[in-house]
């Protein structure tokens, strides 16, 4: 927990690069890092996506089951998100229960994707107030290279637009599986993120591990197909102006679009 | 979110909403600070229906000491929900809601503390929440900030906290419970009113660009009027029981 | 856990006082603190007390639901009473699962209330050996100053009293609530505990906090409103003579009636 | 306990009990010292049908150190049930009641020991109960201090350990599990009978202030007769076993 | 974790032993210690075994009640292994939940008793898909001396061998207790563990807990009354040779004949 | 195991089993070693439908200190499940089966590393399951021994690992899953080739003694494949893609 001399070094630099306009791995401020995208890598699950942003890695798995409803939402299915930042994705990552920077991670992927209304959660209903349709994503962090926000929403939501989901009849009460019947499913709209850092008065979009331990601030905006905003999440240990939020959300409308058209690939 | 049925009328055409109240007025809001013996400072809030008790200790010395930072005091933040505080019965173990909640108070919270001055301590805001209704993390910071005042410990600007939303087409200041539920969308703001800093921020439902901007304005207008109310339950608590206590 | 040169100053200062008849805060030895209570404080419960004894302070909610009947007492509803010590209650507080002090806590006042026979639990069943009345009592400590015991198990009583039980009919097997009938509990007796602490000879109501560092010995003695004795709890690091379990019985017999009479005033 | 309906016949009128014990019989108890290898004491108790192992440990090193205390030594207390133990099968986890027997235990026994002799260390007693009847947790005591005189812990009286309750509008001595369940009070006592104190004393049921009296009569009346035995099991070992183990 | 000097010395007496033929109790290599069974030692369970192996000394309680089948084994009843090493049983056991090493001991229990199919499973079945039988088998290690795989399979397999299967019969798919119908268990095999510690070129069967420390690698062996191999778990910090795995097993199946004899005498 | 009954043809009349191999034949392998950037050594493996991630940290302090050993370094291991990697979605918290398995490749690993060089310190091996077919604790060892390698830990062998098992009365190599769950037996083995030593050995299922003896013989002649891919995998690292990474 104590910033040696090493990392005020590096924090220097960083900043003094920032003055001049420049970032650490030579990007546009508003720049996010390389994105690759695959679907299907997983087989026995019902939709998957590895998705690598810059050197952050995420392997999603998408599960899809019949459960019960929630209680005062028996007219919708259910949508589960959970991460685990492997031990194998970084030397400080500790195996073990979830701590709140997991917790944080797994719950703004899930708001981006719930909030905006991504899937249709009405059309995953078997049997009103009795059983529904219930969507895991699993996010596996294997390599942890700074924001995993973005890079574990780009791979929920890529494993969303590509899974298959079953069909389940009732029949006396219970779910059964009809086999070969799978649809896609019921996509409204593309929810993408953009986490943005403040180092000093710059806004830096998806920052790398170095350019995340300097981070003033940081916020992650949500924005769907309609170029709306659908999610928010400041963090960080200090906060923003006014007119730097605005900068921001200009920024996340702006980023999103190339974002949105290559998860947009990954559909069908 | 996002549109659930209801019959209820959320806004009339007087622009009267569900409660009575109209779009830029909060809810009631009560503020005592030093109401605990034990704890280094403290506040009870009630905001709308929430019933609301912050406690502060520190700085002091951290256990497990690996988490101390010889740089810097820490803040740790815990906010919890009695069982009987919601409808259902909630299990007394720590949620995921709770947690992220935890974490986005202590980042609301931290920007205010010259914790620098304190290094190897820790500071530990702990939040009960004994009645819960609709904006309860922002009536936690704003009772959070006004105990950390009240425990001496030295502050940049106070946190002040409200939210604004969208609700019948129309942003409105303090959504309340039925509203949350009916309502398009809740923005919980954090706000250092003489720094003009966020400090929260966090957005369900959906905005358009201009709305999120109308949505920020509206929810700073509302942290401006609970800034007014945190001021007065310190200065009631250091002038009129300050002598006594 | 090491008695610091002033625990032991402040020690002997309390063991002289009591040696000349005196408590720290010049109360009689068989003088509980000032009781404060007050009902119906969390709308949201279906019974609540705050309750204060000196500066120790509990908050306590009552929550009523549909439950299954433990095995074997199908014929009874239930009753369950949980304790926590909010980390704000104390400096020594900590978050996290309750250890063996709150356990004993809550088992203490869960004791009181079941054995006094308090609650009729005969008229909770909502169908026997399938469906009946839970009763949750959960208390939050607020302010730790001393003798929980009793503090906890006035405002479980408070709240009890207070409380209005709604009403469930069984239709296809499954408990529906009945709106606008909330009844009474079925309430037959007042148990009241009293929590006296041993100092050398001398044997003290209602222990504040610093007595309760220098109790050689413990008892909590619930009496019901028959005066009859219907729980005991011996604590701490010794123990007492049988003349000295004498002296205690009388003294919470006595010291019960008080308290009970302002606990009937909760009543309706 | 009040009075919970049966047909079992408590106490006929003869003044038998439903076991065929007399009022002030306690029943059946067995106890053997040293039974275990590894432990620093111990010894195996059947009383009735409990069957219990006590084994101590110490005086050692805390483990972790901040649990220590520089004025004496500390004593750590486990009551646990084997999953078998019990008519349904107990998880092994250990149960609320399970976590406050162990406390009540810890401080049936702490008064009988010169812990003071050994600051900064801990005494450990564990007791597994392997087969559990009523009583169970007397029966643990007067097991967990035979194995802490086995030991050699500095003691300054043995502490032994009977209920007596009201069965049939009836005091009597070491109540039964169907005299616990049908029965109308159960009060277990915690004795020294040397220094003429009680240190466990709890109770289930209702009692009038003279029964209250008569109760803890009988009880410490069945503690000593469980003294002897404790003292025979004592003798046995040292001098029958001493040599050759 | 540190070896002493003391360790040091007594590895070395226990491997000059061994080179001169001898153990350092006096045992032959392939020579168990001496075994005791006692059954029916624990009333109220539905059968339970104390044994000693030596000076390791477990006891093992059965408890037999209605279950629903594990997913996809609806005609087969359920087994399931349990072990605690009790904190009473040695100085470095501590209480909780169980570490690595307590589960494996559990697991290889367990799986000789499944693999050999010792009990018939398929009789085990109440209802198909819906009710069977469960069989929990709990064991808890009094005293530890070393090899706890042994005993403790040696304890559960007599338990087993002299338990009591209550009868159950399904009445509006519940399964009701009927009286004084009890059987006893569908036995086909019983399975025999040899654990082997392998010190230098030295393979000892049933290591005491001195030898147990000096082991370079370990090996437990299980088979059937055909004298078939239906088991294995090799441990320890270094391995074996085709060649030692060979003898090993002949080892195995010569030792375990005497041992399957005297737990045959628990049968019925 | 211990014939659960089916109607798939395990082992047809020409010695071609239900996907197609010979009884000598493994399924397809595939291994890529230094595929994480933060790890110290990792690899990837296919093996079968097996996918599997590996990656080694150390020798680096060990936390908590009092599991450090002063006389060699220590190895931990975790072998962990995706919930998404099987059919089921598997809860995240580990299972008794992966403590189990865990501890088994650690005792795997254990002989072919040289520890004893770094007191004090531990070398954790992390092991990811993405996706689960049969012989994935074989796989994981195969890809844990190339990452050891690839993070420079000084060893004495490499450690390969595959499967032999009985099905259709024959002795056939890698079982698969639908053999594991139809057939009769099923022995993992681990190996050092160059030492010749066997550091895993399992077995569900029933085996004659001649039977144990071919099973071993086949699954070491598999292990002796495995070597070739793992060697492939390190060289292929080190001279295609060792300069520009």
């Amino acid at each position: 927990m104590t910033s040696s001399v090493l990392d005020q070094l590096k924090r220097k630099e960083i900043v003094d690069l920032l003055d001049q306009g420049k970032r650490i791995d030579g990007r546009a401020f508003d720049q996010s890092r390389p994105l690759s995208i695959e679907t299907g890598v997983i087989s026995k699950a019902n939709g998957s996506a590895r998705v690598r942003l810059g050197d952050t890695e995420i392997v999603t798995g998408i599960k899809i089951q019949p459960d019960k409803p929630f209680p005062d939402l028996g007219d919708k299915g259910i949508f589960i998100c959970t991460a685990e930042i492997l031990p194998l994705a970084h030397p400080d990552a500790e195996p073990g229960p979830p701590g709140e920077d997991v917790i944080e991670l797994a719950r703004v992927v899930d708001r981006g994707i719930r909030e905006s209304g991504m899937i249709d959660m009405s059309k995953l209903v078997l049997e009103k107030d009795k059983s529904v349709i219930g969507i895991f994503a699993d996010n596996s962090v294997v390599d942890h290279d700074g924001n995993l926000f973005d890079a574990c929403s780009y791979a929920t939501t890529a494993a969303i637009l590509s899974c298959k989901i079953p069909k389940w009849e009732i029949k006396n009460a219970v779910p059964v599986l009809v086999e070969d019947h799978e649809s896609s499913p019921p996509i409204t709209t593309i929810p993408v993120s953009i986490t943005m850092g403040r180092i000093g008065e710059h806004i830096l979009v998806d920052p790398n591990a170095e350019e995340w331990e300097c981070i003033d601030a940081r916020i992650t905006i949500t924005t769907n197909s309609d170029g709306n905003i659908c999610a928010l999440q400041k963090g960080g240990k200090n906060g923003f102006t006014v007119d730097q939020l605005s900068k921001c959300a200009d920024i996340a409308i702006s980023a999103a679009t190339k974002i949105r058209e290559r998860l947009k690939q990954t559909k069908g | 979110m996002g549109g659930r049925e209801s019959t209820l009328v959320l806004l009339d055409k007087n622009g009267i909403r569900c409660d009575g109240r109209k779009i830029d007025e909060p809810r009631k809001i009560m503020i005592k600070a030093g109401v605990l013996k034990n704890a280094d400072g403290s506040a009870y809030i009630e905001f709308g229906d929430n019933k609301i008790i912050a406690g502060v200790f520190g700085p002091r010395d951290v256990h497990p000491k690996h988490l101390s930072n010889t740089d810097t005091g820490i803040l740790r933040c815990r906010y919890h929900m009695s069982p009987f505080s919601v409808t259902e019965r909630k299990n007394p173990a720590p949620s995921r809601r709770e947690i992220e909640i935890s974490k986005v108070i202590k980042e609301a919270l931290l920007p205010s503390l010259m914790l620098e001055k304190f290094p190897r301590t820790v500071v530990d805001v702990f939040i009960e929440v004994l009645q819960a209704d609709g904006g309860s993390r922002c009536a936690a910071i704003d009772a959070a900030s006004v105990a950390l005042a009240d425990a001496g410990i030295p502050m940049r600007d106070m946190v002040c906290a409200c939210a604004a939303g969208k609700v019948a087409d129309t942003i409105v200041l303090d959504v309340n419970n039925e509203e949350d539920q009916a309502g398009q969308a809740d923005m919980p703001v954090g706000y250092m009113p003489n720094l003009n800093k966020v400090t929260l921020l966090q957005l369900d439902g959906v905005l358009t660009r201009d709305e999120y901007k109308k949505c920020i304005d509206t929810a700073i207008g509302g942290c401006k009027l609970v800034y007014q109310i945190q001021k007065k339950a310190l200065t009631d608590k250091f002038f009129e029981n300050g002598g006594n206590q």
